[in-house]
């Protein structure tokens, strides 16, 4: 049972994170295709190659400016929606881990809980606006709640908030972004942005669960 | 080199660099690229003036890394295809046309865009201490009712919101200027667009929609956004009235005023199509003596090979039509 | 209104009637139709000038009845789609844009378009006696070897020769010094397409010809005549290699000479494509030291819904030049 | 057995002709679609409707005239190579029925005589270059043959020899046009214009016959 991550471990996580997004761009075409304009994939593609390209030239980062370095990697080369809310995703909850040498169950539930609030105010969103805000709020909040202090735990609480999140998305009537336009003709599809989150979410519980 | 719709490229991953090397070039030494960057600049920009920074998503050229010159754009900020410019290339772009007078963002109103211009010019004004302005473009009227008017997508309107802001920003002194009658001109825009058949992403070669050989989907965006309604292919005159109708009950239009009328190509759809739909659209805007300025049909704000068209009015007064007058000399729209 | 391929159009037969009333229309008053023909002529014509008569067949709009104004066309003769005007269409024509000193042909060089400008040119001859003289466009490199130049189709060179013999009509006094600028424009025009797609005509619903899925035809005409082979789809750069192998061939370009160079899409084709190409062709022109003048990327003669495109070379000197930049605008080229 | 037409027998015929022309509009699409640019069907549709039109309303034309407005109507309601070519055709012939109120064999073989000329000479071409001189010339031949003054004769002597220059039409090379850009590929296809005298001539002989 792992209940910190060194700033090494959090660069390798981070780095699978980005694997995790790139193998599964088509995932996020089809489902961009659906809803938007089909560029989701390839922009969490350019987003994530910039960030694994990061991380393996900084192995030493501390972790707060890993999740920093990570999300202006994002910012800067993904562009679009995605470029700016996952970029904040990342830069917004990071200043959670300043000043600490680790990542533990208490900080990355408030790093969620920061990055939902900087999403929600970057995007002028709340959540039920079918975006990715709506996988990433309640996995902050599953987070929060999170009682033990295993980090597998924590970080199947979040993946199973947002899955929860993306399955909820489904129902929900876009109210901004491109799906705005299809109105309620977006109901039954899941937000991209949404599943990207599970994804992400989904990485790190992977590598916690193979320490 | 088999990869969805059929296009003459070289890597399809690498269409935006290879474009704008390809683009940097056609302007002849008049727009340069700053170096590392997706930033176009003038390289004939006068000492001092209030810049006009124009950009957005790649795939819809000429628009709008082929609008700079002189009283066009001053520079661009270009995305990927379909994907707003990040804030670094915003913010290149936008020290690189700074003259000292303030800067105008002048772009398509998008979640993405919107966002990604926001952070830029924060970043500008706090390190910087450059003086911001945002205009958005949100001319369509298919995306939302009146009431919700700021939701809409910039479309085809860009291209005269631009070369009235590019006129705008050659000659009025102070950025309050330029910004009033900037938006002015967006407040005065209307747009709507039919789609006959879907573009493609290269990158991932898929047609971004569907649609049967005899639909059409009326109202659709310039990304493939939803429209209001698929329907059956029906005559010129028939989708010219759909769209006039929905234009002309968005915006206060007596007899005697005037207009400029914009028919853009979205891609593959012929100019002799625009033209019949011409036709039918000034009969009714004769039926109610609405008086055309100016027409400008052609190719001007595409969705890669998408095939549709777009209507747009520019309710005039004598500002406006100073400013949509003056010459202007770019790649993809020149005026004389 | 499922006819064939999907185009947003009334009465498939009545096509060229309804784009020639959108078309007039949409000139704004610069140009008016001749009551009961398919001929349009400028309405500010100045009292003396060489005139400068146009046309061909409809279909490729914007060329020809689109290129119409200062500096550029004088009057054009429409033809239907794809079908060269009748004497009766030019010979009204002419007459409307004769200002007493001669009237310019300017054309592609197509059998049809011959022999119905040479009709009408013999009966202002002899019945009105009008000095007709005749330039016809032959720049495709591909429809015959240089031995055979005369037998060239012209394509998208007519760009240049119509802006090029619009300034010097509007310039030069006599008939003769014309003839003589747009015969040396013509006589430096290269230019060479490639097919991706076919077009078809509306009334018959019909593509003009067919490709496979992987397969373009290099060389292809402007109406899909035989090009010089059909082959698998590759790169962009390989293409252009193609296209300038085969014009660069064919006229004398040294070190330091200027040209001027235009990419012409044939319709569906993406600006992006286009400017992808361009940056190889740059790549290439350097190679030999060849200077590019100015570079014009656009839509200007298309095939309908043809996708593919064109490259054209002008061979430049300082006459050429000048009528070629001079500031012009109509509604299919404007140039400032 | 009829030796003669006349002049509202011309004017007859030559609306059946046009009828002909006009009923075959998809044949000489696709001849034109094979090698050139598929609008000969309707250019020559757009030429015969004037021409049927003209005649319609002018009952009472000279032979020579009849010929002479069937081509001008062509030539004004065509367009494009077809246009000239077959307007030439009849005016170009005409005046072989100047001061003769009938037309008879040895007037039709003039007229087929002189009207090829025309054609060659407005188009520049010889027999041999592919287009519809390939059959006109060979028809003009026949008729001038005949030795028979039965006016069916000549009409199928006509016909037949339009048929046979269509058939060797498919051997040729394009010289002209926009078949030329073929080259040795135009070979096997028979040209449409050569299809369009063949039709013209057909009618004549069905009319002949039908007297
Ligand atoms: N205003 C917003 N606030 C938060 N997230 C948003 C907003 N708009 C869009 N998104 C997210 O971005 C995703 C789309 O990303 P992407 O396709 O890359 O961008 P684009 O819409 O620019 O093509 C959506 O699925 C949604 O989750
Ligand atoms: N130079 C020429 N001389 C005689 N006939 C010609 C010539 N060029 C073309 N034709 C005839 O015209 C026919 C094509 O007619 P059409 O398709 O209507 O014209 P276009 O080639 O202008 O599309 C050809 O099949 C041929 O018979
Ligand atoms: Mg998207
Ligand atoms: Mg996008
Ligand atoms: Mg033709
Ligand atoms: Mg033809």
């Amino acid at each position: 049972m792992s209940t910190e991550l060194t700033n090494s471990q959090v660069n390798e996580m981070l780095q699978a994170v980005a694997q995790a997004v790139i193998d599964n761009v088509d995932v996020l075409t089809d489902a961009d295709l659906a809803t938007g304009d089909g560029d989701h994939g390839i922009g969490m593609r350019r987003g994530f190659e910039a960030v694994a390209e990061t991380l393996q030239t900084a192995p030493d980062l501390s972790v707060e400016d890993a999740f920093k370095k990570t999300g202006m990697a994002i910012m800067s080369k993904t562009g679009g929606a995605a470029g700016a809310v996952f970029g904040t995703l990342f830069r917004g909850g990071a200043k959670a881990f300043a000043g600490h040498d680790t990542l533990n169950t208490v900080r990355f539930g408030e790093f969620l809980t920061l990055s939902g609030a900087a999403v929600a105010k970057r995007g002028g969103v709340e959540e039920g606006a079918k975006t990715m805000l709506d996988a990433l709020a309640p996995a902050a909040r599953a987070v929060s709640e999170t009682q033990s202090d295993d980090l597998v735990e924590a970080f199947t609480a979040a993946e199973t908030a947002a899955r929860s999140g993306v399955e909820a998305s489904k129902a929900m009537i876009a109210t901004t972004g491109k799906a705005r336009s299809l109105g309620e003709r977006s109901i039954g599809h899941p937000d991209p942005g949404a599943i990207s989150v599970l994804i992400i979410l989904g990485a790190m519980r992977s590598y916690g669960a193979s320490l | 080199m088999a990869h969805g719709p059929k296009k003459i490229l070289n890597d399809p991953r690498n269409v935006v660099e290879e474009m704008l090397e390809g683009l940097t070039l056609a302007y002849d030494g008049t727009v340069e690229r700053l170096p590392g960057t997706d930033a176009l600049v003038r390289t004939d920009l006068p000492d001092e003036k209030v810049a006009l920074l124009i950009g957005g998503g790649s795939g819809h050229e000429p628009i709008f890394h082929g609008f700079l010159g002189k009283n066009m754009g001053d520079g661009a900020a270009c995305g990927q295809v379909f994907a707003a410019p990040s804030p670094d290339t915003i913010v290149e772009a936008a020290k690189a046309v700074h003259r000292g007078r303030g800067i105008l963002f002048l772009y398509g109103n998008y979640a993405g865009d919107n966002m990604n211009f926001d952070i830029a010019a924060e970043l500008l004004e706090e390190d910087d201490g450059i003086d911001v302005r945002t205009v958005r473009v949100a001319d369509d009227v298919a995306a939302a009712p009146p009431e919700r008017a700021h939701d809409r997508r910039g479309i085809a309107g860009d291209v005269y919101a631009i070369k009235i802001a590019g006129g705008a920003a050659q000659e009025l002194d102070t950025l309050d200027e330029v910004e009033r009658v900037a938006r002015k001109a967006v407040g005065n825009l209307r747009s709507m667009g039919v789609a006959v058949a879907a573009g493609s992403i290269p990158e991932t070669g898929k047609l971004t929609f569907e649609l049967a050989d005899d639909e059409i989907e009326i109202g659709m965006g310039a990304h493939g956004e939803a429209g209001i309604a698929k329907q059956k292919i029906t005559t010129a005159d028939e989708i010219a009235d759909q769209l006039m109708d929905k234009i002309l009950a968005d915006i206060e239009l007596a007899s005697g005023d005037e207009v400029a009328l914009l028919i853009n190509n979205l891609g593959a759809t012929t100019m002799m199509e625009m033209l019949i739909v011409n036709r039918r659209i000034r009969k009714i805007l004769d039926e109610r003596g609405i008086k055309v300025h100016r027409t400008d049909v052609g190719t001007w704000l595409t969705v890669q090979e998408m095939a549709g068209f777009s209507v747009t009015l520019l309710k005039l007064d004598d500002e406006l039509k100073h400013y949509l007058d003056m010459p202007a000399r770019s790649l993809g729209l020149s005026n004389c």
